[in-house]
């Protein structure tokens, strides 16, 4: 049989079958699941236009944030767990406080359907993407729009910045994946290769660059500085791209559908990604190949989350369930 | 359940809610928010022959992994359809391929007017969706034994196919497996009410239309072959396509 | 496909067949046959509702191994299926359970003549099956949101509940699972058009049937307890019986 | 692992599953399959109003027998495999030759579905029984009814004639078996304890005679002198009647629905039988229990029959297929 729980070191835990929970109550497609930093909880959001807290350790329903009037797209809490932010098809962003589970300011400004909502590293700013091509910044304390950045041709469909909260990266409708400073709005780089709508990205951390640099190849290894993005689309690929030489690295083929959410592995040999083909999928880096697949959902599986400490993975579904994954 | 009329049938018209339920606008409705929330690569328009495929074991396996909307609605007619796509189910999407499938419901009407409604869809998708690939479903056979809507439905076809043969990005595609058997009858087996199809009479027929469907998500991006009107039938293997 | 009418509920009516394809005397031709080829255990009698059933996981699952056969026809209202069962549905048979849901098609009718179409066929099923048990479906809601057809069904419900409460060997039956949400709405995941159920409602709403049919499968020999009539529905529960 | 073929003895030898060819081609319920008593072959018949002949080796199909007007309710061969007997719900009993398959031909009486026909053994006669409650002896020869025995209250089901033609036992929907002299059409014996319609039955091989009393238990084993007659209805049991003495030996209970057939293992250990709960059951005589279970049809499993020198079990069902199982 294959190596125990005891046997595998930590950083070669990854999510197996069967899911530890089944968590059932949203009443419309889950679109995003997202750890808790702190707290053994998860929160989910819908297209029935809620969120949902849970505790992912014993599978208990928690509460349901009620506010949008529409798909709740996407969601994230700020490094103290203290805020979770939340964006929709309704055109708004709302912040939450999770001491009392109450709406705390609704953001207006977005033109169309809010795909994406990061809080910057220090919590005192979101940053927000939406189909009117445009992505924007936040101040949390008076709920202003502080600059848009545009440069997308299309529907921006997620954003991730970076841990020092110099750079934002976005994938588009448009096919491309780009990087823009915050400060400036200045389009750093501009990736082509995705053939399809690009639907998700994630930057590399650090703990994987070893693995990302010896699954480059040895080819002019000294160009290669990073930072590294990892992006997912309709075409059924990853793609790894290097910011600093602007090419990309590897592809990893394998999904049989689009590529919905992509993660790394917290020590960085591993890759997860969800797909429509109802599977997650964990990619061993360093060799560029589909490490495990996990039939995960009955229907489309559309967002996972890697938790950074605990050995748990989380997915949703247009299934409407939301997953709970063991790794060992 | 639409109120059967020989109505024009190329001329947009609402369904008069007799039951006073809304059902059918609560549908339409449903079907343009939907439009704003998603982006469906393949679009089924239709009656109930569309609708009720979306509950089957064979949706769920080959249709539903190709990111498919399905706006089928029960008893509609082709002047049903024709304002429901007048007034928006294809304003805001972009599918690169939609199937099409009515007129069986236009049982008052003549075959020559039934197609000149289906010929009327045809113009306004294409209108609205000029860059997508339109997949139109013959008319399947109906009634236990033979019958005028048999052979109604079987003259609209042979109307349609002739006149939709040089339609850019257009194909006609017959479906039929075969339901009428040697002795002109139709199997209740295959279609308990003779004009609707079960689970497994709908793998019968459709099977072959994802492959079909397939071919055109795949080259959706490629310029040229795609765009040629064709005439796809059981006669003429998908590889010929 | 019935065409709707104000007709009086209560006069067994043959289906005028606008199309001219005899779908629906052929239904009832292959009932009657069935009828003198098998000895079903149940026998289910209805519109589109009951006929649909017929090709779901849950009617292979749970009602196909009990021996059933389906009588449901699409668009039927309470003079029509008094026409067939007038005309010899029942003349060879000897169900032990009979299952009947029928009047939501009448909409052109009141609550009250709905009512007395469903009473006047439980008196003729009565008449024809006098030592069957019958199980009478009260009528599903339907519409997305709150409506007069709504409000109908659940005011005949009310009537036939009352009238029944002392029929020997009748039973009037709730399976409703709470399709009306607290806002009012019926999502379309139990109802795609808002009266029709989908694979996954069907079970929802009739896996309780199966218990409730086995038990009265079971006590068909015992003469006593299984004649008395009884009100059944979620509030009471089936261990009540 | 469970002994492989070569390890059991022939008369331990029971069909296992997968099977070896599931035969399709009937385009409604099978309602009965038998062997061919020589050649390779079994007969099949449907409520397709066909008889279809099929070389259960191999899987061919061989030929459609049209002629009946509606459903083929049973079929029989004589001993020699060069007539073929067939009967229906259209009231006809039918005779066709296997050289020519041509129906030679068709005998006319009953008032209502016949539903069981046999050849006697010397294959002279034939034996039907029907829905008008007699079962009526015909001369082959002539066409002619030469007999017609009453007695039962309802549908006469299925009928089996003993090896040396004197007696035939009947089934009902009055929920009785019965024997009658076949010379007088006397009833030498009515057996009460199914509680619903008595689906079918078989007459014990004396192969078979050693298990029975065995499962009989030791009282008064003397008055036990057969001949011993299986039956199964409705009420899901099997009921083994002992003719001589008029007692009921024992029950088998086990299936969950209907008992639609039954057949003896020619070497006398076993018993097969098909039910409505989609299964055939193997079951041990002399120990009173369900040997095996097998998985066989999607639908009800309406018909068996056993080899009496190869080793091949054959099944149909409402699924409409028949199925050719080997036994090891």
């Amino acid at each position: 049989g294959a190596p125990t729980r005891e046997q595998r070191k930590p950083e070669d835990w990854v999510p197996r079958g069967p899911e530890l929970h089944c968590l059932t109550g949203h009443r419309a497609s889950v679109l995003r699941v997202i750890f808790h930093p702190k707290y053994s909880l998860l929160a989910s959001s819908s297209e029935d236009a809620s969120i949902k807290i849970w505790d992912y350790e014993s599978g208990e329903f928690e509460k349901t944030l009620k506010g949008h009037t529409d798909t709740v797209q996407d969601i994230s809490f700020d490094a103290s767990g203290d805020r979770l932010a939340s964006c929709s098809a309704d055109m708004s962003v709302k912040l939450w406080d999770m001491q009392t589970y109450a709406c705390i300011r609704t953001l207006y400004g977005h033109d169309h359907n809010v795909s994406c909502v990061v809080f910057m590293p220090t919590g005192d700013h979101v940053m927000s993407s939406s189909r009117d091509k445009t992505i924007k910044l936040w101040e949390v304390s008076t709920g202003h729009c502080v600059r848009t950045i545009t440069g997308h041709a299309d529907w921006v469909r997620k954003i991730a910045v970076t841990s020092d909260g110099k750079l934002v990266a976005s994938c588009s409708n448009d096919q491309t994946v780009r990087v823009f400073n915050v400060a400036t709005g200045e389009c750093r780089a501009e990736f082509h290769g995705h053939e399809h709508v690009v639907e998700c990205l994630a930057w590399a951390p650090t703990s994987s660059y070893t693995s990302l640099l010896e699954a480059a190849g040895p080819d002019n290894k000294g160009s290669k500085t990073g930072p590294f993005l990892l992006s997912g689309g309709r075409d059924k690929m990853l793609r790894l791209w290097d910011v600093g030489s602007g090419v990309c690295l590897f592809v990893l083929n394998g999904h049989d559908n689009w590529v919905r959410g992509v993660v790394f592995h917290p020590y960085g040999k591993y890759i997860v990604s969800a797909s429509d083909d109802k599977t997650i999928r964990v990619w061993d880096i360093k060799n560029k190949r589909c490490h495990k697949t996990l039939e995960a959902h009955d229907h489309f599986c559309t967002t996972v989350d890697f938790h950074q400490s605990n050995p748990y993975v989380i997915t949703g579904s247009v299934d409407q369930s939301v997953k709970v994954w063991e790794c060992r | 359940m639409a109120v059967p009329q020989h109505a024009p049938t190329t001329i947009p018209k609402a369904v008069v809610d007799l039951a006073g339920d809304g059902r059918w606008m609560s549908q339409h409705n449903r079907f343009i928010a939907e439009t704003h929330d998603k982006e469906p690569e393949v679009v089924f328009l239709g009656d109930s022959l569309i609708q009720q495929l979306q509950d089957t074991n064979v949706w769920r396996e080959l249709f539903q992994p190709l990111h498919c909307l399905n706006f089928g609605i029960g008893g509609e007619t082709t002047q049903n359809l024709l304002w429901r796509i007048a007034e928006g189910t294809l304003d805001v999407i972009k599918p690169k391929v939609i199937v099409l499938l009515i007129g069986t419901n236009n049982f008052l009407n003549t075959a020559g007017e039934v197609a000149e409604g289906i010929l009327e869809i045809v113009r306004l998708i294409r209108e609205k969706q000029p860059l997508s690939q339109l997949l139109v479903l013959e008319l399947l056979p109906r009634g236990e034994k033979p019958n005028r809507q048999r052979e109604k439905n079987s003259h609209t076809n042979q109307i349609i196919r002739e006149q939709l043969r040089d339609t850019p990005r257009t194909a006609v595609i017959n479906l039929d497996p075969g339901f009428v058997a040697e002795d002109g009858l139709i199997s209740p087996q295959d279609m308990p009410d003779y004009v609707h199809l079960t689970d497994k009479s709908y793998r019968k027929a459709f099977t072959p239309l994802r492959d079909i469907i397939i071919r055109y998500l795949d080259s959706a991006e490629l310029p040229s072959t795609s765009t040629q009107g064709g005439l796809i039938s059981r006669d003429h293997p998908a590889d010929e396509l």
